[in-house]
């Protein structure tokens, strides 16, 4: 249910979630999106009319199930987080069922299980509430607008990404590579003969070639080695001449 | 900052520029900023903003001044968000989805805090809503935790203030008040 | 346009709203649009513009209201631009082309980093890009690879932590983080 796409147009009352019984004969049911298993049950509390403290828990663990089962009768999938719920609710109600005698004398000091899931229930259902409020926070704003555009907006704007732009933009690069990768490996791979005659045009188009900025232009190791070969060739064949104006500068290469 | 012979304005003077100021500001705008660029009593400044607000309020025209994630901002008044709608042609959008909303709630009040404690207080997976919240830049990543997994913990950003129209955090409504 | 009901605007509603449009136009809106999108008479527009140009021009505030090519803006005070472009330049002006983003990306996760490497990965040259990070001081050389060439080696600065809000390198968020 998590994985939902964005709703364009949200309003917090009426896109509550409802299961309604729509037809006599079949039993159909509408399932608006719960936000999770704690809203389901809240609902389901609420629904009773319960106060959170009274839970009529087997009742309401009966009416859980009812709609687990449901949503996989519609084939809608059911998140292993309702079914971690599914599986509490089926411990309390059995314990419950126990004479308390017994209760007593195994988990006197053991948790309530109970007590521990009214308490999330409680503190769940304020952040729900507090969900409320910043959705009211946001109708309003949404009817407030900023000024258009002005000339001096241009250049004046801080960096305007965050780490999560950074490895949201290395992620695409990842996924684009990697398919041009496998593009790369359908195509035939470039022969010596190849790359002595692009190496040749080249320099003979410019009449000089600067040999770091060309073997930057490679892709692969494998253009590299074979670049490497040529240029080697190409000064025992042709009348070329390797130029380094300075130590550890460019080397240049230069038809003479 | 350099040292700047003070111009003595008029505090009608002293309105004027930090109006015009706050127009121009892409972004709310803070006293202090604004104090700074004008080599003026950051005090003073902020005063002349708030009578500046109190104008805007009495003239009742098509916008207003206000306080918001900690700056000064322009905009239009509520009241004419439909015929303003309707000329920019948007529709109130890209609202969240509950699940989004119940997980900025959580970020809100709980922050910093990680994925694992927002899953505890959500009873459920809240990755796709945590990355929602991050592409609209509600929620800003605040260090990692130093437990086991050195988990990353998460705060709201400045616009999660000018979304939500707060002038700061403290002007959220206390969480207690959230009890039914 | 399709039809709509006249809703009789008083003359103060209708220079409350016209303010607003023009204040959220890009750009100089004329009479006739605004009149198109409120459904009112042109010249009643016309006049209500004229009208507010007149208040703003007696309130002597930060802004003034214009018509210019044949439309009407909203804009600071010929008076106050000394100050204005003042301000403007103590705004950071550095926003990153997505060319940049990318490079930075690329950098930022595989430290350190040649320039080959970086196209090899980008699928291209990424020399400008460099350039402009090398500018920022987003990047910095760390040495030399011993390959072919000893082609420079790239890693992000310590203005890349702070920029980005990050205490080191460990606080960049992995993919591991967005996995369920």
């Amino acid at each position: 249910m998590e994985q939902q796409p964005e709703q364009l147009v949200f309003d917090f009352y009426k896109e509550q979630p409802q299961i309604v019984a729509e037809s006599r004969d079949e039993l159909k049911l509408t399932l608006g999106s719960f936000a999770g298993p704690l809203d389901l049950l809240l609902f389901l509390i609420r629904q009773e009319q319960a106060n959170i403290f009274e839970i009529p828990i087997a009742k309401i663990t009966d009416e859980y199930l009812k709609y687990i089962r449901l949503m996989e009768k519609l084939d809608i999938s059911v998140a292993g987080d309702f079914l971690v719920m599914a599986a509490t609710l089926i411990e309390i109600k059995s314990k419950m069922l126990l004479p308390r005698e017994i209760l007593e004398e195994t988990e006197e000091e053991a948790e309530d299980p109970l007590k521990d899931l009214l308490s999330r229930l409680i503190e769940y259902e304020k952040f729900k509430n507090a969900a409320q409020m910043l959705w009211e926070k946001t109708t309003v704003e949404q009817s407030i607008f900023q000024r258009g555009k002005i000339e001096t907006d241009e250049n004046n704007s801080e960096i305007n990404a965050s780490v999560f732009d950074l490895l949201k933009v290395f992620q695409k690069i990842l996924t684009k590579q990697k398919e041009e990768v496998q593009m790369e490996i359908a195509r035939e791979e470039m022969s010596l003969a190849d790359m002595l005659k692009n190496l040749k045009a080249r320099i003979f188009k410019t009449k000089e070639l600067n040999l770091g900025e060309f073997f930057e232009s490679l892709r692969t190791k494998q253009e590299l080695v074979l670049a490497f070969l040529a240029v080697l060739e190409i000064v025992r064949t042709e009348s070329v001449k390797l130029l380094q104006t300075k130590t550890f500068g460019d080397i240049v290469i230069r038809k003479t | 900052m350099e040292f700047e012979e003070k111009q003595a304005r008029s505090i009608g003077e002293l309105m004027s520029v930090v109006e015009a100021l706050i127009f121009v500001a892409e972004e709310p705008i803070s006293a202090k900023e604004l104090a700074n660029v004008l080599a003026e009593d950051e005090e003073l400044v902020q005063s002349a903003a708030e009578e500046l607000a109190r104008e805007y309020e009495t003239r009742e025209g098509g916008l207003q001044l206000r306080e918001i994630a900690g700056g000064w901002q322009i905009s239009t008044r509520t009241e004419l968000h439909e015929d303003v709608r309707k000329f920019l042609k948007t529709r109130p959008n890209s609202k969240l989805s509950l699940a989004s909303l119940e997980t900025l709630a959580v970020i809100a009040y709980k922050q910093p805090v990680t994925v694992p404690e927002i899953l505890e207080i959500r009873g459920t997976q809240s990755t796709s809503a945590i990355k929602t919240l991050l592409d609209k830049r509600l929620i800003v990543a605040k260090g990692r935790k130093e437990t086991v997994g050195k988990p990353m913990l998460y705060g709201t950003s400045k616009d999660f203030l000018i979304q939500f129209g707060l002038k700061d955090l403290t002007e959220l409504p206390s969480f207690e008040d959230f009890e039914d």
